[in-house]
């Protein structure tokens, strides 16, 4: 067991321990945060969103980019599987169609760091989906 | 001490940093009634739990009424004392104490003499507008004090004499809110508690809750039966307290007067147990002279100091908390049983009584003698050698309801045979009397020469804890007095652990001695009565002709006709006792 | 460690848990290792998240779904619904009482909605048996801040400055009472944190040092480094099993990793901290019948002065504060007093937890900021009155508070306008009333608790209380008189004047407060021997509605003391000074002939 | 208080006296004493409070003293179901006095008796905090939420089958 010698021990093991707990501070304010939903019914499943989903999850941490990703069910884009939608902190939710790992990439790159748009936007008549 | 400027009532006055309101006042001329409060300064003992709440006074400032007795004054405050709020809250408290109260005051033995009634006079409670439930307990009557719990009003002053004072542990508060009360463990009676029925409890309680057990009327029936001699014995304190009850001032010597009460009573012979003092003194004497010259010559298995064992409180004390050193005290027993166990052999001889007609009342100022006169090894065939024990407090009662007065009376002289009594045997009734008394005759048998000044002052006083040094002649006892049970303790510890080194000790279980005893007429917690009733009896002492017990003329006269020499083989059969180990008896019924 | 993309929260609080929440757990957990998730998703067993009514609690994260009353059998369709397809558990969904909707998430929740989390920051957070993760949400950081940056006295002027009132009852000043403490010099002094919870419909000490015992830790560091004590205790209810069980691994964990013990960080300042165990005493909650309590004896309370702070336990300055009050400290060094002290009103600062329960939908713990209204309170947060009726009366303060009624439902609540609406606040006991509650009876229900509770050392609360109580037993039997009610107030007013401690200084209270505002429903009592509520069954007569009875004399059999005569087929009639009102007539009736009036 | 009377074996005073010992025999420590002795024996006979003032040299008073001061503390054994009935003000408002009346009726026993059979006892508790389940009723460890006077009929039978 470390045990805690002075001011800077505590310190340094809160740094080390705060991933133990991030996600659920991310998840008590996300509106400050960027929020990724991916779809994840069992189509989203087999045309790879969950890889999609695990990539975005270590990519973004390892890019040190504080967001909180969030499966939900079908988004009602079947035709675009796999989809997920971005919703950046102050701005509107926007859904992206076939994302595969590549796209995935150009999105936080792109989006999530600059705020450019990104091909591949679905049209925004839908209703976000909880 | 620094001086606070305070206000009650608008007065203006200063009082030290520390004083309470209710002394504040009291200095001021303003008396604040109290109720479970109890000061006796003199022995240290302030009790004020804040409980009763009919001190409450009205401080300026403060949101709720403060009781006086425990606040203490700070710089600027002001008070007021009888307001209309105040009264109020007095009155209703008074009144909620009375509903929880049995309305048995024309039977109780407190009646006219009891804090609660008084007090319900003097604010003028005329209704209970709140009844209710009141709380019931089973009575418990023991030889020596009757508790009645249906009349405790939760002062709890017996809790603090019985812990803090006499460290008895024997009561405690037990449950809690309306059911509170104070009891012994397990809500046992007395007899199975390791109570000493020293009576300090009976003696601070403010209403009829605790009372001593009743024997007038034993009494009364046995004067009343032809067949029947009826002799009685006084104890040196009797003479200098009873006077009070008759509204004589405290420290009246009232012997004389007493005697002839006694007799116009009835009683067929009235004796002195300053006699059997006299004789405790010889056996007990002897006894410690013997052992202290064993002890002298390198005996080991002898064991000093040596303990008086007079006090039948102490005894009872030390046989449930000090089983291991039961065989420290003497084992010369009490004056009321020496008396007892000559009176029952010796005197039914001389006055043709037979043992079962002659009737032996002892008039003393303690409780604990009427536990005493019970025991099992106090008795022949059954048959005991002192019959009742009635407190000075009884027989007042008696004397009021039969002659009325004693004021008027003749001074009377006790009937001989039994009724010489030294100066020794008077100042059994103070602490440190009894070792003073002792010591003016072990001097002159261990010495061989005459003491030319027979008080000891050294050995006098008030202090819980004293020790002093004797001198006999060159050799150097250390002698040691405590009174109160508390005291007692400490000193017994003090020689259990090795720490201090004494010849002889006294211990009385009252403070003060037996003048101070649980029988005596009632001191209110005022120690000023109690310092009168001993000025009385050092006085008693130096008006006696004689003044050593062994120049008593029918001690000497007893031992040439009956038992031989001090610590004979009679004398020891009549004359001592021995001691149980109380310790181990569970006190749980079964 | 990033491989984790999901926590599911389950509720340890001891609500959910003796509605079986660690066996949710234990499904939701076998579950996930059938489906080979246990990298991807970690279960947590946290505190109380304060929504009592709906528990067992689970709670997913990061997306807050907030499952309610959740089953172990219910674990199966969580995992492969909502884990690996995304599809919440609709029918596990808190629904909105008042909008009859499944609400997704605690974001979307009025329970959630108005609450401030100060207290109670980490209850439902984070597991309370695992100090790492309370470290990572700053738990010592504000010790070791105090110990490194700050002298005793910065430590006491922040406290002061913060506006923080102790949350026992009383509201005295905790930076001030510090001070006190601190300044009495002696070789030893105490840190006391009073968790003999005992107020009956109160429990967020308990749900702090359940769900974040290490905060109070901490915080009794922080006082012992103030005052110059080394040594600190916790009284705490051994009713409290759950709370004690963390608290000793908090204890543990604490020392092992050099937070609590000797040489805290290396400044050579110690702290040590034991349990003490209360064992169902009311009064003990005040100060020196907990002191005597602790010290092994009677908690009968004694007068003060002196007080704990010159002469506590073993006669030592003592500083009692209770569990919420020393939850608030660490919050406070770290963010500061400007920080704490813009919530709240003028003179009471932050906020409080109420334990929110009775006649009302969402039924829980809450910490919501000072000033805020009953109203906001009852019919927000607390998803307004069960079952659609109307609401009567509040309760605040415990046995110690009062009623307060309609019109004080738009007062801003802190210590002050509680106390001036002739309440308190108490320890924050929030009991809602509606109208099948009668208020005579209540007061009674609160007397009999005093009755129970008071410790009989002085004669106004021991015989007083009992009088009291018994005058209200009097009047729900339908014997009271205008006068007993003159009584009531007089004896109530020198119970209060009188009394030795708070409880006997405050126990009067429901019944003042309900004389004041709902003296008629008295009167009715006294006058009409009339309940309105219909609680007070001496006061209830059956009535059989003529037109109705067919005449079937099943209610008349039923009878047990044969108040009920009639001809058969014709209407019966009950004998009202007979009938003893047990109501067997009433549940046999097959026509609904029979009616309570 | 009423209590029964045992005779302690020598193995259950020698399990007072290391109770009493890993407190250092300090009076102060009363309380957490006759918990733990309370924890052993179920229950604080007169004895077991006897042989606890005996260790710690105070007065037997003072031990009784403190036990009927204080409600967890109980002189007699309770029964194989110890059935605790919460009885604080969120349960009262919903009722549980109805509930408690009912177990009265249905055990014949009143509150803080045992039934003749040692398998129930009854008592009031005050909040055991699970208000959001009132009324509640504790038998052993189990807790029944939201309990209605008529299904205590069927949780007692749980217990007698």
């Amino acid at each position: 067991m470390n045990k805690i010698k002075n001011l800077d021990d505590l310190r340094k093991m809160k740094q080390d321990l705060q991933n133990k707990i991030k996600l659920r501070e991310r998840g008590d304010s996300p509106e400050a945060i960027v929020q990724i939903k991916v779809g994840m019914a069992t189509s989203g499943i087999a045309s790879g969103a969950k890889e999609v989903m695990n990539y975005l999850i270590e990519e973004l941490e390892k890019r040190n980019i504080d967001a909180v990703v969030t499966q939900v069910g079908d988004m009602g884009y079947c035709y675009a599987e796999p989809t997920i939608e971005v919703t950046l902190p102050g701005k509107e939710p926007v859904v992206f169609g076939y994302v595969n790992i590549a796209k995935a990439d150009e999105i936080i790159e792109k989006y999530i760091k600059n705020g450019e748009l990104v091909e591949g936007i679905l049209p925004a008549n839908y209703q976000s989906i909880d | 001490m620094s001086l606070i400027n305070i206000k009650i009532n608008g007065k203006e006055l200063q009082v030290e940093e520390g004083t309470t309101i209710l002394q504040a006042a009291k200095k001021v001329g303003i008396e604040i009634p109290t109720l479970c409060y109890m000061n006796l300064h003199d022995l240290n003992i302030e009790h004020n739990p804040g409980g009763c709440r009919i001190c409450v006074v009205e401080v300026e400032g403060r949101r709720n009424l403060a009781p006086s007795c425990v606040t203490k004054v700070w710089e600027g405050m002001s008070v007021k004392t009888h307001t209309m709020r105040v009264l109020n809250a007095r009155r209703t408290v008074m009144e909620l104490i009375l509903s929880d109260h049995p309305f048995e005051c024309l039977t109780c033995a407190k009646n006219g003499n009891c804090d609660l009634q008084k007090l319900a006079q003097d604010l003028g409670v005329r209704e209970i507008h709140y009844q209710g439930e009141q709380s019931t307990y089973k009575e418990d009557k023991s030889p020596a004090i009757i508790r009645d719990m249906d009349k405790c009003i939760m002062c709890r002053r017996c809790e603090t004499m019985c812990n803090d004072v006499q460290t008895c542990g024997v009561l405690s508060g037990i449950n809690r809110g309306f059911t509170a009360v104070v009891a012994p463990a397990f809500e046992q009676d007395l007899i199975k508690s390791p109570c000493t029925f020293c009576g300090q409890c009976v003696a601070v309680c403010p209403t009829g809750a605790l009372t001593e057990r009743d024997y007038t009327n034993r009494v009364i029936r046995a004067l009343a039966d032809p067949t029947k001699t009826v002799i009685v014995q006084t104890a040196p304190a009797v003479r200098v307290a009873l006077g009070e009850e008759f509204g004589l001032p405290a420290g009246t010597i009232v012997t004389g007067k007493m005697v002839a009460a006694l007799r116009r009573l009835g009683f067929d012979k009235v004796y002195d147990t300053d006699f059997a003092a006299d004789l405790t003194i010889m056996e007990e004497g002897t006894e410690f002279l013997d052992r202290l010259s064993r002890y002298l010559n390198g005996d080991k298995n002898v064991k000093l100091p040596i303990l008086t064992s007079c006090c039948p409180g102490w005894v009872n004390f030390f046989e449930y908390n000090f089983p291991d050193m039961r065989d420290i005290p003497s084992t010369a027993k009490s004056p009321q049983q020496m008396f007892g166990a000559i009176a029952k052999t010796y005197l039914a001889e001389k006055l043709g009584v037979k043992r079962e007609n002659l009737v032996v009342v002892s008039v003393m100022p303690c409780l604990a003698k009427k536990y005493e006169a019970e025991r099992e090894e106090f008795r022949v065939d059954g048959n005991p050698d002192v019959d009742f024990s009635i407190s000075t407090r009884e027989l007042a009662h008696l004397i009021k309801q039969t002659i009325g007065d004693i004021k008027d009376l003749p001074d009377e002289d006790f009937d001989k045979l039994m009724g010489e009594s030294t100066g020794a045997g008077v100042i059994f009734g103070n602490t440190g009397g009894v070792i003073e008394a002792a010591c003016r005759t072990a001097y002159e048998i261990y010495t061989g020469k005459t003491l030319e000044k027979v008080e000891f002052h050294q050995l006098r006083g008030f202090e819980s804890v004293r020790s002093a040094v004797v001198d006999f002649d060159g050799l150097k006892l250390n002698i040691g007095i405590a009174h109160g049970l508390g005291n007692a303790r400490k000193l017994l510890e003090c020689i259990r652990n090795g720490e201090c080194e004494f010849h002889a000790i006294e211990i009385m279980a009252c403070p003060g001695g037996c003048i101070g005893g649980g029988g005596q007429p009632l001191h209110h917690g005022n120690t000023e009565i109690l310092k009168a009733r001993a000025a009385a009896i050092y006085k008693e002492d130096e008006g006696k002709a004689l003044r050593k017990s062994h120049e008593n003329p029918e001690i000497i006269k007893l031992y040439e006709e009956f038992l031989g020499k001090p610590s004979s083989e009679k004398a020891h059969h009549l004359l001592h006792t021995k001691y149980f180990d109380k310790k181990k008896r569970i006190y749980i019924e079964k | 460690m990033s491989t984790v993309k999901m926590h599911l929260l389950v509720c340890g609080g001891t609500g959910c848990v003796s509605s079986y929440s660690p066996q949710v757990a234990e499904s939701l957990i076998k579950e996930l290792e059938a489906h080979g998730l246990q990298d991807e998703c970690k279960v947590v067993k946290t505190g109380c998240f304060g929504f009592c009514e709906q528990g067992p609690i689970v709670k997913v994260i990061p997306d807050n779904t907030f499952y309610t009353k959740v089953a172990p059998e219910d674990a199966k369709e969580i995992i492969e619904e909502h884990i690996i397809k995304g599809r919440k558990v609709d029918r596990l969904l808190y629904t909105d009482p008042k909008k009859q909707e499944h609400v997704p998430d605690s974001k979307h929740m009025e329970f959630y909605k108005k609450q401030i989390r100060i207290a109670l920051r980490n209850c439902g957070f984070i597991d309370p048996e695992n100090i790492e993760e309370a470290i990572a949400r700053d738990a010592y950081s504000a010790l070791g801040k105090c110990l490194t940056e700050l002298t005793p006295q910065e430590v006491i002027d922040i406290i002061k400055k913060s506006g923080l009132r102790g949350r026992g009852g009383g509201g005295f000043p905790t930076g001030i009472k510090w001070e006190i403490a601190a300044k009495n010099a002696s070789d030893q002094k105490y840190v006391v944190c009073n968790a003999d919870e005992g107020d009956p419909g109160a429990f967020m000490d308990r749900s702090v040092l359940e769900g974040d015992p290490h905060s109070v830790l901490e915080a009794m560091a922080i006082c012992g480094y103030c005052i110059g004590a080394n040594k600190g205790l916790i009284y705490i209810r051994a009713e409290y099993p759950l709370a004690i069980k963390r608290l000793k691994i908090a204890i543990k964990q604490a020392m092992e990793y050099g937070v609590l013990g000797d040489d805290i960080f290396g400044t050579g300042f110690s702290f040590h901290i034991e349990l003490r165990y209360g064992a169902g005493a009311f009064v003990c909650g005040e100060e020196t019948a907990l002191i005597h309590s602790m010290e092994g004896q009677r908690g009968e309370p004694t007068v003060k002065p002196p007080f704990p702070a010159e002469a506590g336990y073993l006669g030592k300055p003592t500083n009692v504060n209770n569990v919420e009050t020393f939850a608030n400290v660490p919050p406070i060094i770290l963010k500061g007093a400007e920080w704490f002290s813009s919530i709240g009103t003028e003179r009471s600062k932050g906020t409080k937890v109420f334990a929110l329960a009775g006649k009302i939908n969402n039924v829980g713990l809450i910490e919501v900021p000072m000033g805020i209204t009953l109203r906001e309170v009852i019919f927000e947060i607390g998803g307004g009155i069960k079952n659609g009726k109307k609401f009567k009366a509040v309760q605040t303060g415990g046995p110690s508070g009062g009623c307060l009624t309609e019109t004080h439902l738009d007062t801003p609540i802190d210590f002050d306008n509680l106390l001036a609406a002739g309440s308190m606040m108490g320890s924050g006991g929030m009991i809602v009333m509606d109208e099948d509650d009668c208020m005579v009876s209540i007061a009674k229900f609160f007397l009999e608790f005093t009755v129970e509770e008071s410790c009989g050392k002085c004669s106004p609360c021991r015989i007083g209380n009992k009088r009291l109580y018994e005058i209200l037993d009097k009047i729900t039997q339908g014997k009271g008189t205008m006068e007993d009610l003159e009584l009531l107030r007089n004896l109530s007013e020198v119970i209060k004047d009188t009394s030795l401690c708070g409880l006997g200084q405050s126990s009067p209270n429901p019944v003042l407060s309900t004389l004041t505002n709902f003296w008629d429903e008295y009167v009715e009592h006294v006058t009409e021997k009339k309940c309105r509520a219909g609680q007070c069954t001496a006061l209830k007569k059956y009535i059989i509605d003529e037109e109705a009875c067919v005449g079937c004399t099943a209610c008349a059999r039923a009878c047990p003391v044969n108040a009920i005569s009639g001809e058969r087929k014709m209407p019966h009639n009950i004998n009202q000074d007979i009938c003893i009102k047990c109501g067997a007539c009433y549940e046999k009736c097959k026509f609904n002939a029979i009616f309570i009036k | 208080m009423s209590s029964i009377h045992i005779k302690l074996k020598d193995k259950d005073c020698q399990t007072i006296k290391e109770i009493c010992e890993s407190f250092n025999n300090d009076p102060g420590e009363l309380i957490n004493i006759l918990h733990k002795a309370q924890e052993h024996f179920g229950y604080l006979p007169a004895e077991v409070q006897e042989t606890i003032a005996q260790n710690l040299n105070i007065s037997v008073a003072k031990v009784y003293g403190v036990v009927t001061f204080y409600s967890f503390f109980s002189m007699t054994p309770k029964g194989k179901h110890p059935i605790s009935v919460c009885t604080g003000t969120a349960c009262y408002v919903r009722g549980a006095e109805k509930v408690l009346e009912e177990l009265k009726k249905e055990l014949k026993i009143s509150v803080g008796e045992t039934t003749p059979d040692g398998k129930f006892s009854l008592s009031c508790l005050r909040c055991v905090g699970a208000c959001g389940l009132a009324p509640v009723v504790m038998i052993g460890d189990k807790t029944y939420g939201r309990v209605a006077p008529e299904d205590v009929k069927k949780i007692i039978e749980e217990y007698n089958s």
